[in-house]
């Protein structure tokens, strides 16, 4: 009989914990602190921290239940499509149907994209990891997930740990540049809105029209797109309740459940604790940032140029982070005017950054990938 | 470095003016999709109905047999809108941003529920 | 740089779309029409449809997520298997329990199969795809599905197209043979219904007599029978109450939407736009036809048998297509004479058409498999 | 041609005879069965009962507070009626089969919804 | 045209069928009517017998749906984990935590694995069956099956239908060990509960701490306890209700169905008719009865310690048999006094035993695999 | 055989020492864990309140108008409550263990349904 042998095996969990799995597992707590103290993102960001600490207690995704969840959700992309089809089903396009020019401040607000493509060549790294650093600015998880993991798998943990983190993070971020670069003449500006009724069947024939479009003239975005005006079709259709509901409840539960963890499972201690992660960490931030100031720098060119009649808080929607930046922009101008109510034209600006992220997105994949 | 950096501003540029380029064709898109003309839908004769029959009750209720059936018919009418709205008390968060034509209205009632520094709990993505 | 490798990279949507997914796109916006217009089996339609638009814009069942989910629920069988189990919690075998003379129709509601397969033969198909366009006539997607695919994969979007689309264009299809083939004095025909109560005992045990049975006689319908009885035992045995709503609400809208989605993706406009598509479509048709004919035959037989105490309109109940052919059968019956209310027999011998459906997909797939 | 011909003959005549053959047994089998007699169960009498407390309210009640009583306990009686009713209402459509025994009755009813050329929403298959 | 061949074809099922086929397929029924008639465990005997029914027609794990299965969600261990995702979801900690001494009863009902394990040996089982034979003595269904699918996955269905049968026997095992063993006087003994509060955080905290220290101690047991831990935090944190419901719901619900169905498909009668499967039911059943042996004279021992605080009743509950054994206990010690209320404390024992049983089936495969 | 069973033995003094050990650890720890202070919450306002609003009827109700608005009141108390306890309806069974503190008056009222041979419907695992 071997003692040695089987002293090893039973205290291999302590021997095998290195001073980095200490340090993930700290920061899976962070991220379990914010899901539980602030709630912020709680669905994804207990997943996702609980999945840190499993992967650092030896849980990787290189074998056992992670990997059986990797192979089946990740690298099929099934778990963020199914998402987009539940989120899809919660989106309400009427807004932006209603006022079709706000469709300009989902384009303004993918800046950030590029800036932190342009800082991430910059700092040395290549093209597809720049890329997928610059996805981060997109907003949106899903679609930085899908990029990413075709662009540039290798780190997929930190661009999707960074776009989920500061988007829970959304109105810290946000708040003090929206202060900082509107004066408080700009943040009382009131809008009308029309109250115009869009035709049921234009409600019902939109997402099958993007779906169209936005697959031809980006084809590499077709199954995000696809996937989100699914569930759209699916909720405004009317005759599949059924499917529609399935979509915004069980499915995305347990794309969202499974997706965190698997995420979370991806950041163990020796492949995240890098320089590299701190810089994907910087420049992600700072994707953020950008699209933020060009969000409302538009805006408030569009304030401008339509002579007072836009609000250029609604700027700060463009970006995407769907459903919150809508509503903090909303909450911004009510707190300077208690009866300043912006919010629909807030959630138009906001799908319409929902749409122009998804199309950057697969922009940015086809032109990278066109390049190397 | 400074070929892979005139790359990016290439991207940049195609990228940037790409993405323009589509959400400017989807403007044009939807201010013609919205266009056309709505269709008048009487659908929504229902439910008022039954509202109705909620803030029916009148003072002037002559005998007790009359209040009784009057009691039990706004019980019921109640106990049914709640039914019916159960399903939608359900819905995720991100669905309620529908009733927009209320406008001015909601902004005063939602003005409790301050959500600056909090989502509401539970929405997915 | 290469100027040019990125126009093609960006532009390829665009250049690699040719008339034939047009054609297709059409064709699933027709789908899409159907099911929210008229609200013919909307759950499926519509994501057939969706997934036909898909295929059409770069989204094939070759890449990706389509890939992903044929090869996880169509190779396997999982998707119609799963819709089986929600459908065996949804049927109630008591009228036909109660009336076990009605499992005769659901016997001649299968000539279609036959007649379509020598049409099929006739034409020049090859024994495989004969028997695979014959089993549209089994009227019931799942058997449809699960036959096909063994049998004759390259022709299983044409054949699944076939038998959804026909069966949501039943009322169209079956009323005026109806009206044809019935005198007004057979329709007229009223039924008592000995309201014979059926034992508990007996309810529960009959899933599971009919999957050994059946699974004895055609081993080869062993998963379709065995997966539908299963979901008929979750419904009656009353102890797993649970099992038996999940299996009736999110595992069959779950697999459904796949299942559509993955089917619709199928139909590229190269691989489905050909003369044997429209002989395909053609003979699916007859087989409905035939179908309902046969059914009809042999319930004016009975109707004679028996002196008159069936209404021969239940016969056209025996093809499958369940619910809705029992529902036809007893709408056409209440149409000629208000108060003659034959849904009980119908939905009898309706559940016969289901069992004889799955029986007879199971023996045409061993006498098939036993041939070539 | 006619070889394979000949294969279609033989499919059809095998198949359709095994198929009356599997139906003819099941027949069989489903007249042995339904022969067993049923056991009488009384566990249907708890819904009657909270009916019974909805159809209870007699006119001649004496007195306001009896009538007070008798109007809480009405509404108390439909409400939790609605939501025990309201999981079945969410049962899909397929499964509305059951309760046979009423037959005719239900014909007058149904009658309203009428289904020829339209099927319920969202049900499966 | 070869009719032999044609008859060889469709009389297969026949001709295939075996009298251990028949045995196994009444064995099937026996499970099937426990689950009806006396609902033991119905949830799972009823899928495992229907199972073994099919598996007996044909329908192995070997092909078709069953294999898909199999692979899936046994193989990649995901059935069982997503179950215990569930069961943690379901479990409420605070009575352990607000009575932390009852830990201990949940080490002492864990004797039976290792009372097992050395009665294999003796009857000349390997190592790894030995252990495998053990592990149905941790009286969890998911841990047996985590354990078995490592060590030996030639005996996993016989150990898993033990493990099942006899948790869904539970009643008939334990009360006659529990009326021999303890006397009127100690059933009589009643217990303070000190309606001491537990603070929320440590609630929250408590899943993520024991998921750290026994995944260290036991880092095979890891899986195992980082689910069922998992499900429990998103109870307890209250922020994420939707993943939680999802988790207790359609999730358990569908992981359990298909696992019921996967394993009952495993009985071959070729495979499970066999001395050894004998040997196999009649080991199990010593490690219940060893177990509830061990955790009542446990509880004798802390009775007499603590000069008579402690009802040994609820030694038997720390076997796991999580809710059931918990129940069971509070029943006797009610049936002789009906005021004594000892549901509580018994629940605190019953959870401490899921926990060792867990901890036990992580250090039983690390130990083995030491070993062999 | 004997060197198996060596092995055999070694293992179960291992792990069963390993188990008390784990299960010791557990116990310091929790004490350490429960030891901690409770903050008072006052989350749970809301529902008695309602409750209060059902059981509020008092006989002395003055005039038909006033006893209607009681009636209608108490419905709607009652239906939402309802409404409110709904989902937890759903909950299975296993997540019932919950209300300790209620302790001995439980015991009482939970005697009726006996557990002792069965189990609730539908509990998974
Ligand atoms: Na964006
Ligand atoms: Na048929
Ligand atoms: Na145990």
């Amino acid at each position: 009989m071997d003692f040695s042998q089987l002293f090893i095996e039973i205290s291999k969990g302590f021997s095998t914990f290195t001073w980095q799995n200490g340090v993930m597992i700290a920061a899976g707590l962070v991220l379990i602190a914010l899901a539980v103290l602030k709630e912020y993102e709680p669905v994804l960001l207990l997943p996702i921290g609980f999945g840190a600490i499993l992967a650092n207690l030896g849980m990787t995704t290189e074998h056992g239940m992670f990997k059986a969840l990797y192979d089946a959700g990740i690298v099929t992309e099934l778990f963020p499509l199914v998402i987009f089809i539940g989120v899809g089903a919660m989106i309400d396009f009427r807004p932006l149907l209603a006022m079709p020019k706000m469709a300009l401040l989902g384009a303004a607000g993918q800046f950030g994209i590029y800036g932190a493509l342009l800082l991430a060549i910059l700092l040395g790294f290549p093209l597809n990891q720049a890329a997928s650093i610059g996805v981060i600015g997109a907003i949106d998880g899903p679609t930085a997930i899908f990029v990413t993991s075709k662009l540039a798998p290798e780190i997929l943990a930190p661009v999707t740990v960074a776009a989920y983190s500061y988007m829970s993070l959304i109105p810290v971020i946000q708040i003090p540049v929206m202060k900082l670069l509107t004066t408080r003449k700009e943040r009382l500006i009131r809008m009308d809105y029309a109250a115009k009724p869009v035709n049921d069947g234009v409600v019902i024939a939109f997402p099958i029209v993007v779906t169209v479009i936005v697959s031809l003239l980006a084809p590499d975005a077709a199954p995000l797109i696809a996937t989100l005006m699914l569930g759209n079709l699916l909720r405004e259709s009317g005759v599949v309740e059924r499917l529609s509901k399935t979509a915004q409840n069980e499915l995305i539960n347990i794309a969202t459940l499974f997706l965190g963890l698997t995420i979370g499972a991806t950041m163990t201690g020796a492949s995240f604790l890098t320089g590299k992660t701190l810089l994907i960490l910087g420049l992600g931030f700072l994707a953020f940032v950008i699209d933020t100031v060009a969000g409302l720098m538009f805006g408030k060119l569009m304030s401008v140029v339509t002579g007072g009649k836009i609000n250029p808080l609604i700027g700060a929607c463009g970006i995407s982070a769907f459903p919150m930046a809508g509503r903090l922009a909303a909450q911004v101008a009510k707190e300077e005017d208690f009866d300043n109510f912006i919010l629909m034209h807030a959630m138009g600006a906001n799908t319409a950054g929902q749409l122009g992220s998804v199309i950057a997105g697969g922009l940015l994949l086809a032109l990278t990938l066109g390049m190397v | 470095m400074s070929e892979l950096l005139n790359q990016g501003l290439l991207i940049t540029a195609i990228g940037m003016g790409l993405v323009f380029l589509a959400l400017l064709l989807l403007w044009g898109l939807m201010a013609f999709m919205a266009s056309i003309k709505v269709k008048e839908k009487s659908e929504v004769a229902e439910v008022p109905a039954a509202e109705e029959a909620v803030a029916e009750p009148q003072p002037e209720a002559n005998g007790n047999r009359a209040l009784f059936v009057r009691a039990a018919a706004a019980a019921v009418a109640t106990a049914m809108l709640l039914a019916r709205r159960s399903p939608k008390a359900a819905r995720p968060a991100g669905s309620a941003v529908s009733s927009w034509q209320t406008s001015k209205r909601t902004s005063q009632m939602s003005s409790n529920q301050s959500i600056t520094y909090r989502k509401p709990r539970g929405s997915a993505r």
